[in-house]
């Protein structure tokens, strides 16, 4: 399979960067929610827009109403996503929530997968537990009870977990909490008793929730899968979180870069345009030369994911730590490049800055994942 | 003046006991934020009883400037007893009694370019926490190119007429005077500013706070409309420091002066702790980001060396002029670099903006904030710059 | 030509069996040094009868230069087909029959700049292995600025009279003849150079091997003095290619195909396996290292996508022109980082020289030589001026 | 005390300066010796004047007969030696050697001293185990016998130790491995039967040798100061000999990066000084700036072996590690910016990088001694 888009994706890349940049603009969604204050922390108006696009249900398969598309067409969606910064649950519902649910049973998917489609549905996950990523440790515990699970726990970091009409819960059903198996996932409803949110504004402005399971009563169909078999669900998740993680960042880093590429080109100092200066052109170039590299991992971990091969865990984890570098790199030197304005709230470039943050530490941050190549590789 | 040992301990001795009777309890907890800090000026309030008495034991004793002569409102104590004080006032945790841009970018100048009654009226002034400064030197279009500023004041006999616009003017909205780099003759880049002192109530002037990325600043745009500035305050008092056009030496020996005071030497004791608490908060730290970590102990601990080499070659007049170019640019890098990996150790707990638990999101605005430092006082290209120029003698850089 | 799946697949089990009945299995085995490599020329000896073998029956099938016309003495394989025997070969480690810049830069500009009676001449020359070409481009003073190269062509009417020198001209004590770029208008910087073919063996030729820091290497030094050279070597065949004066193009021409052939896409694959050897052989990592390893894979294999994307895109002509430039900048700069790490892996023992157990310094002298990637074919730094300039669009790059 | 040279500090590096830059010069010594394929890989002539200046004996007592001075003084010679890549026995011999020799008994420093200080005397150590350096896992033995020792094992990377009258030799007399004590510390000298070198030349023309000791004999003289307690005396050793190599690392980059900025003030490109572009005067004040506080950290951490503070471990390790980072800089930097004719070994400034590595290796490379720093940091 080639590395470039083929017809049907460069189409669809087309539309996405249309839509985006014109619905999806920074002005229009990430700057009209936050001083408004928003409790969500993004528009239900552009997730309804994005329903009709179809791009709610594009990894789903078409016999459950979605697309059936694949990562990489995710990917191009996730890539305007992050051009323009624009809030939206597409991530945590359409990406993440929904591979989890592809594995469960029709009454799930039944229950749940056509408010995703139609955009009415917010869906989370609440995965880590403490500051940092670390899914091979997972202490929130369901035991049985009845003929279904009494869950208990906290759960970190559940972007949107407020908003979302559904939180997808990896909990352990057996086992000693860094065990690689014994882990379930559940579908827990909003309106789940014992569960309480404590809802935080991310430095990107995005919400996030704090999530404590206090004996949740759980029926048996909120489990998704297998009881105890839900580490290959998980991974499968995690793997296209990352990937869609990354894609994001791309669009963020590119975003960032043109950005200042354009200023360069027109703020004047000593009596010339600052791109003149050897000594940023050199950085602009490198930066460039690290953006486009970063892409072509992205695109090729999600064409892994879309072959299923083996190779696709590793591709993923090199993916998203070479996109948090990059896209670090890219907002650093935007914000640099454009000096003293760049520090002001009134120009974009700071929130590519902070974009970047959140989204460089959610599903595992650069370190996390070189160290994930390292043991994949064998060190 | 030079003093034997003896002579410094005694006054050790005597200061110990000057601030045991005269530094407040209270005084000597850390600043939590800007309310703590006492600005003085026209309209200042004190925010308690200690505070108060603490400001003006110091401004009684010459305490505000100490090492400024006692003519001028200071203590006139030499380097040594300065260093003697400093050091038992950081001993007790002593907060400065008053903080002031007059004190530390205006009061320089004047001691230098300065006429004898200028000198008189505005560190007196500024001594006894009278008056309440801002310095006027960015312009939207001037950034690192400051001599390229446009504010002009046109000559009209006894007064100019300035009109412009600055940005980066640090409390802007709180100053009595301003400081202010004006243009005043538009044949000559370098040779036609004016270094002008003027009163923030003049009509014509306004100003309006700047948001930053890391939430609300100190910093203003601040706007001139034909506002008149009188050329004379009175007897031997211009109203500008050094001459007319030669505004430029005044900036230029401040610019200097700054960026000695912002390339400071700490850094290197803090920061080997972000690993130990790491490790103690999360009991195991991710093996690459510990490695990180201790990559940048490394720098940071060498760099915390060069501070303290450069502040004793300083002190003996050993270190090259454009030296504290080089410590600004170092010490900004690093300092971003710590606050970046202050983040990653953080984690999703680092990223909240505005939770109790987080003191309103403070390492996330530290972090951000923490972006500027390599731009203000000088961006670290234009250190780069001076670096190649000055010290390596690099040809046309 | 298009092909159906069925012609494709049908030349595979042609090119197997060819292969299976003409590649003997000396040449299946990797390339050791130098002697193992065929470079043909007046003077070419085979270092064994396989490797007679072997060239021989690839120069009468074509397949020295697969992708060339038949009447140059090529194959005629389309790329599809091309493509089949380059796996086919690849299959079994067949080594390349024919090594030569002739193949590699001077056919190509032949190719696209030559006239049809130099195409029959030289190519089939080279297609044939009868001669071994070198290259002068690089002169002492011109480095990256190439195109201030002083070796003078002086015109003598049916003769050029070159005087100069040249540098980093590979193997030219070993060459027939030299393609060279030569001044021949000194009033026009880019129209007064011309690319001029001559024999090696012409008087007043001489070359003078360098020594590099990591040892033996195939660059000489080149001299001209008063170096005769015709200007036609018969009808329709002129001593340049391309027009007099219009040297540049060509060269230009060249050099972004050689920026394509360096930058390759290789490395991902080979990296991971420094830590996981290192694991292997030293049992418990240094954990700093581990990490900047870790680090290194990440960029490595992130590298080796972009190497992908990038053959992809050149395939069907979607990759910018100036893209080569970004491949060779990040390829390079990567390959000098990946030989860092394995001295840091192999530690004390990488550090020898000329012993045995390290196949007399192989690790230290790799590692040196991947200093010269960034420089040779256009340096990192001018790179990355044209990727500032044609990609970025930057002013006055 | 102020980080500064005294003026008794700055004459010393006035005189060193002086007398490395011609009698140590490298046409003179490196690569004389080296174009000769000399055994030593140094020349005994200028050992023999170094002993005139006092150089090598700096570090011991004058009750030795030393010039009693501390490791600022000598890394002020190890600089310079750095800057003129001058081989000589001097690291070995008069820091690190030195170091333990002092720690010894009258008899033993009666024995070793005097050559030492004639210059007639060389000595080398034998530590690490294996290509990377890890002092704290020592598997050589000595097993009592008699009245003395015999001596089991192979060390590597003994720098000159086939030139060595005797070897300072870190063995284990009791414990496993990795045990902290059980250390002790012997005298080796050169006619020791069952003692075997093999020689190799490395990197940077010095030569080094993989030591095996096939059950040598050693008189109970040949302890350094305690049986089962030379980990102490290691340690001390280890540290003199780090702050040693960093200093003359120090002098290495210097050296680079001085003749790198003269090229860029001679060379011509594009019709100017290569050092008019923007891009290398930023990367040159980088550059700079690294060098200057790799320098400090240097005087700093031998101000703090002077005067035996508890911190000196630390900064040893972070003056180690970050000369390691600038000298590589510097020699990178270096071989770039002169282009084609810094890869060929007419040019000096190949010899730096190659030096470089060979003293980054030695006594631990950045990457050992970051993780030192943070171990001793607590983390």
């Amino acid at each position: 399979m080639p590395l470039y888009y083929d017809d049907d994706q460069a189409m669809l890349a087309d539309t996405a960067s249309q839509f985006m940049g014109e619905e999806g603009a920074i002005g229009k969604q990430l700057r009209h929610w936050r001083d408004r204050n928003c409790k969500d922390g993004f528009g239900h108006g552009l997730w309804k827009q994005m329903a009709e696009m179809g791009f709610t249900g594009i990894l789903l398969p078409e016999a459950d109403g979605g697309l059936g598309m694949g990562h990489v067409e995710a990917g191009i969606v996730l890539e305007e996503i992050g051009r323009n910064l624009t809030p939206s649950p597409f991530l945590t519902s359409s990406v993440l929530a929904a591979s989890a649910l592809t594995e469960g049973s029709d009454d799930l998917r039944g229950r749940w997968l056509p408010g995703l489609i139609a955009g009415d549905s917010v869906f989370a996950v609440a995965i880590d537990e403490g500051g940092k990523h670390r899914p091979e440790r997972i202490a929130t515990r369901a035991e049985k009870s009845g003929n279904g699970f009494r869950l208990s726990g906290r759960k970190d970091f559940v972007v949107q977990g407020a908003s979302a009409d559904m939180l997808v819960v990896a909990a352990r059903t057996s086992g000693s909490d860094s065990d690689a198996d014994g882990i379930t996932l559940f579908a827990v409803p909003k309106d789940a008793s014992g569960m309480n949110h404590e809802a935080v504004r991310l430095v990107d402005s995005s919400m996030a929730t704090h999530t404590s399971f206090d004996g949740v009563e759980l029926d048996g169909d909120a489990v998704i899968g297998e009881v105890d078999g839900g580490r290959t669900i998980l991974n499968a998740m995690l793997m296209a979180g990352r990937v869609g993680a990354a894609a994001e960042g791309v669009g963020v880093a590119r975003g960032a870069m043109d950005m200042t590429v354009d200023y360069l080109k027109q703020r004047k100092q000593f009596g010339k345009l600052i791109g003149e200066f050897q000594a940023l052109q050199h950085r602009a170039a490198h930066l460039y030369s690290e953006v486009e590299i970063a892409r072509a991992a992205v695109v090729k971990a999600a064409q892994l994911l879309d072959s299923e091969s083996e190779r696709a865990d590793l591709m993923a984890s090199v993916a998203k730590a070479k996109v948090a570098k990059v896209a670090g790199l890219a907002v650093r030197e935007g914000v640099q490049m454009h000096g003293g304005i760049g520090m002001t709230d009134e120009y974009d470039i700071g929130l590519f800055m902070k974009r970047e943050r959140a989204l460089q530490e959610f599903l595992g941050d650069q370190y996390y994942h070189a160290g994930r190549v390292a043991e994949l590789n064998g060190y | 003046m030079s003093h034997s040992d003896g002579d410094l301990e005694q006054f050790r001795e005597q200061t110990r006991a000057w601030l045991e009777a005269n530094c407040p309890p209270e005084m000597r907890e850390p600043v939590r934020d800007d309310d703590d800090v006492f600005w003085g000026g026209r309209n200042a309030t004190f925010k308690n009883d200690a505070q108060k008495a603490w400001f003006e034991a110091c401004r009684d004793k010459g305490y505000t400037v100490p090492a400024w002569p006692k003519e001028y409102g200071g203590a006139g104590l030499t380097p040594p007893q300065a260093k003697v004080l400093r050091e038992e006032m950081a001993r007790i945790n002593a907060r400065s009694p008053l903080s002031s841009f007059g004190i530390w970018m205006l009061g320089p100048a004047l001691l230098q370019f300065g006429t004898e009654e200028q000198k008189q009226r505005f560190l007196n002034e500024i001594a006894r926490g009278e008056i309440r400064w801002c310095q006027g030197y960015s312009e939207p279009g001037s950034g690192s190119d400051l001599v390229s500023l446009q504010t002009f004041g046109e000559d009209k006999g006894d007064h100019w007429v300035v009109n412009g616009q600055k940005i980066w003017t640090s409390y802007a909205d709180k100053a009595d005077w301003i400081f202010c780099l004006v243009r005043t003759d538009k044949a000559d880049k370098y040779r036609g500013i004016t270094f002008m002192l003027f009163d923030m109530a003049s009509q014509g002037v306004s100003t309006k706070p700047i948001l930053l990325i890391s939430g609300n600043s100190p910093f203003c745009e601040t706007f001139f409309d034909d506002v008149s500035v009188p050329k004379s305050y009175g007897e031997g008092i211009p109203a500008q420091v050094g001459e007319v056009n030669r505004g430029w030496d005044v900036a230029k020996y401040l610019l200097g002066h700054e960026r000695e005071m912002i390339s400071g030497a700490d850094g290197g004791e803090r920061t080997a702790a972000i690993g130990a608490a790491m490790k103690r908060s999360v009991g195991e730290l991710d093996p690459v980001l510990r490695a990180e970590l201790a990559q940048f102990d490394v720098d940071a601990l060498a760099y915390a060396c060069m501070g303290e080499k450069f502040l004793d070659e300083v002190k003996v007049g050993k270190a090259h002029p454009a030296q504290p170019n080089m410590m600004k640019y170092a010490g900004t890098e690093l300092n971003k670099r710590r606050h970046e990996l202050m983040m990653a150790a953080g984690g999703s707990r680092a990223l909240e903006w505005d939770s109790e638990e987080t003191d309103g999101g403070k390492t996330a605005r530290n972090w951000l904030r923490t972006k500027a430092n390599s731009i203000e006082g000088g961006t670290s290209e234009v250190m780069l710059n001076v670096i190649a120029k000055r010290i390596l003698e690099l040809p046309g850089a």
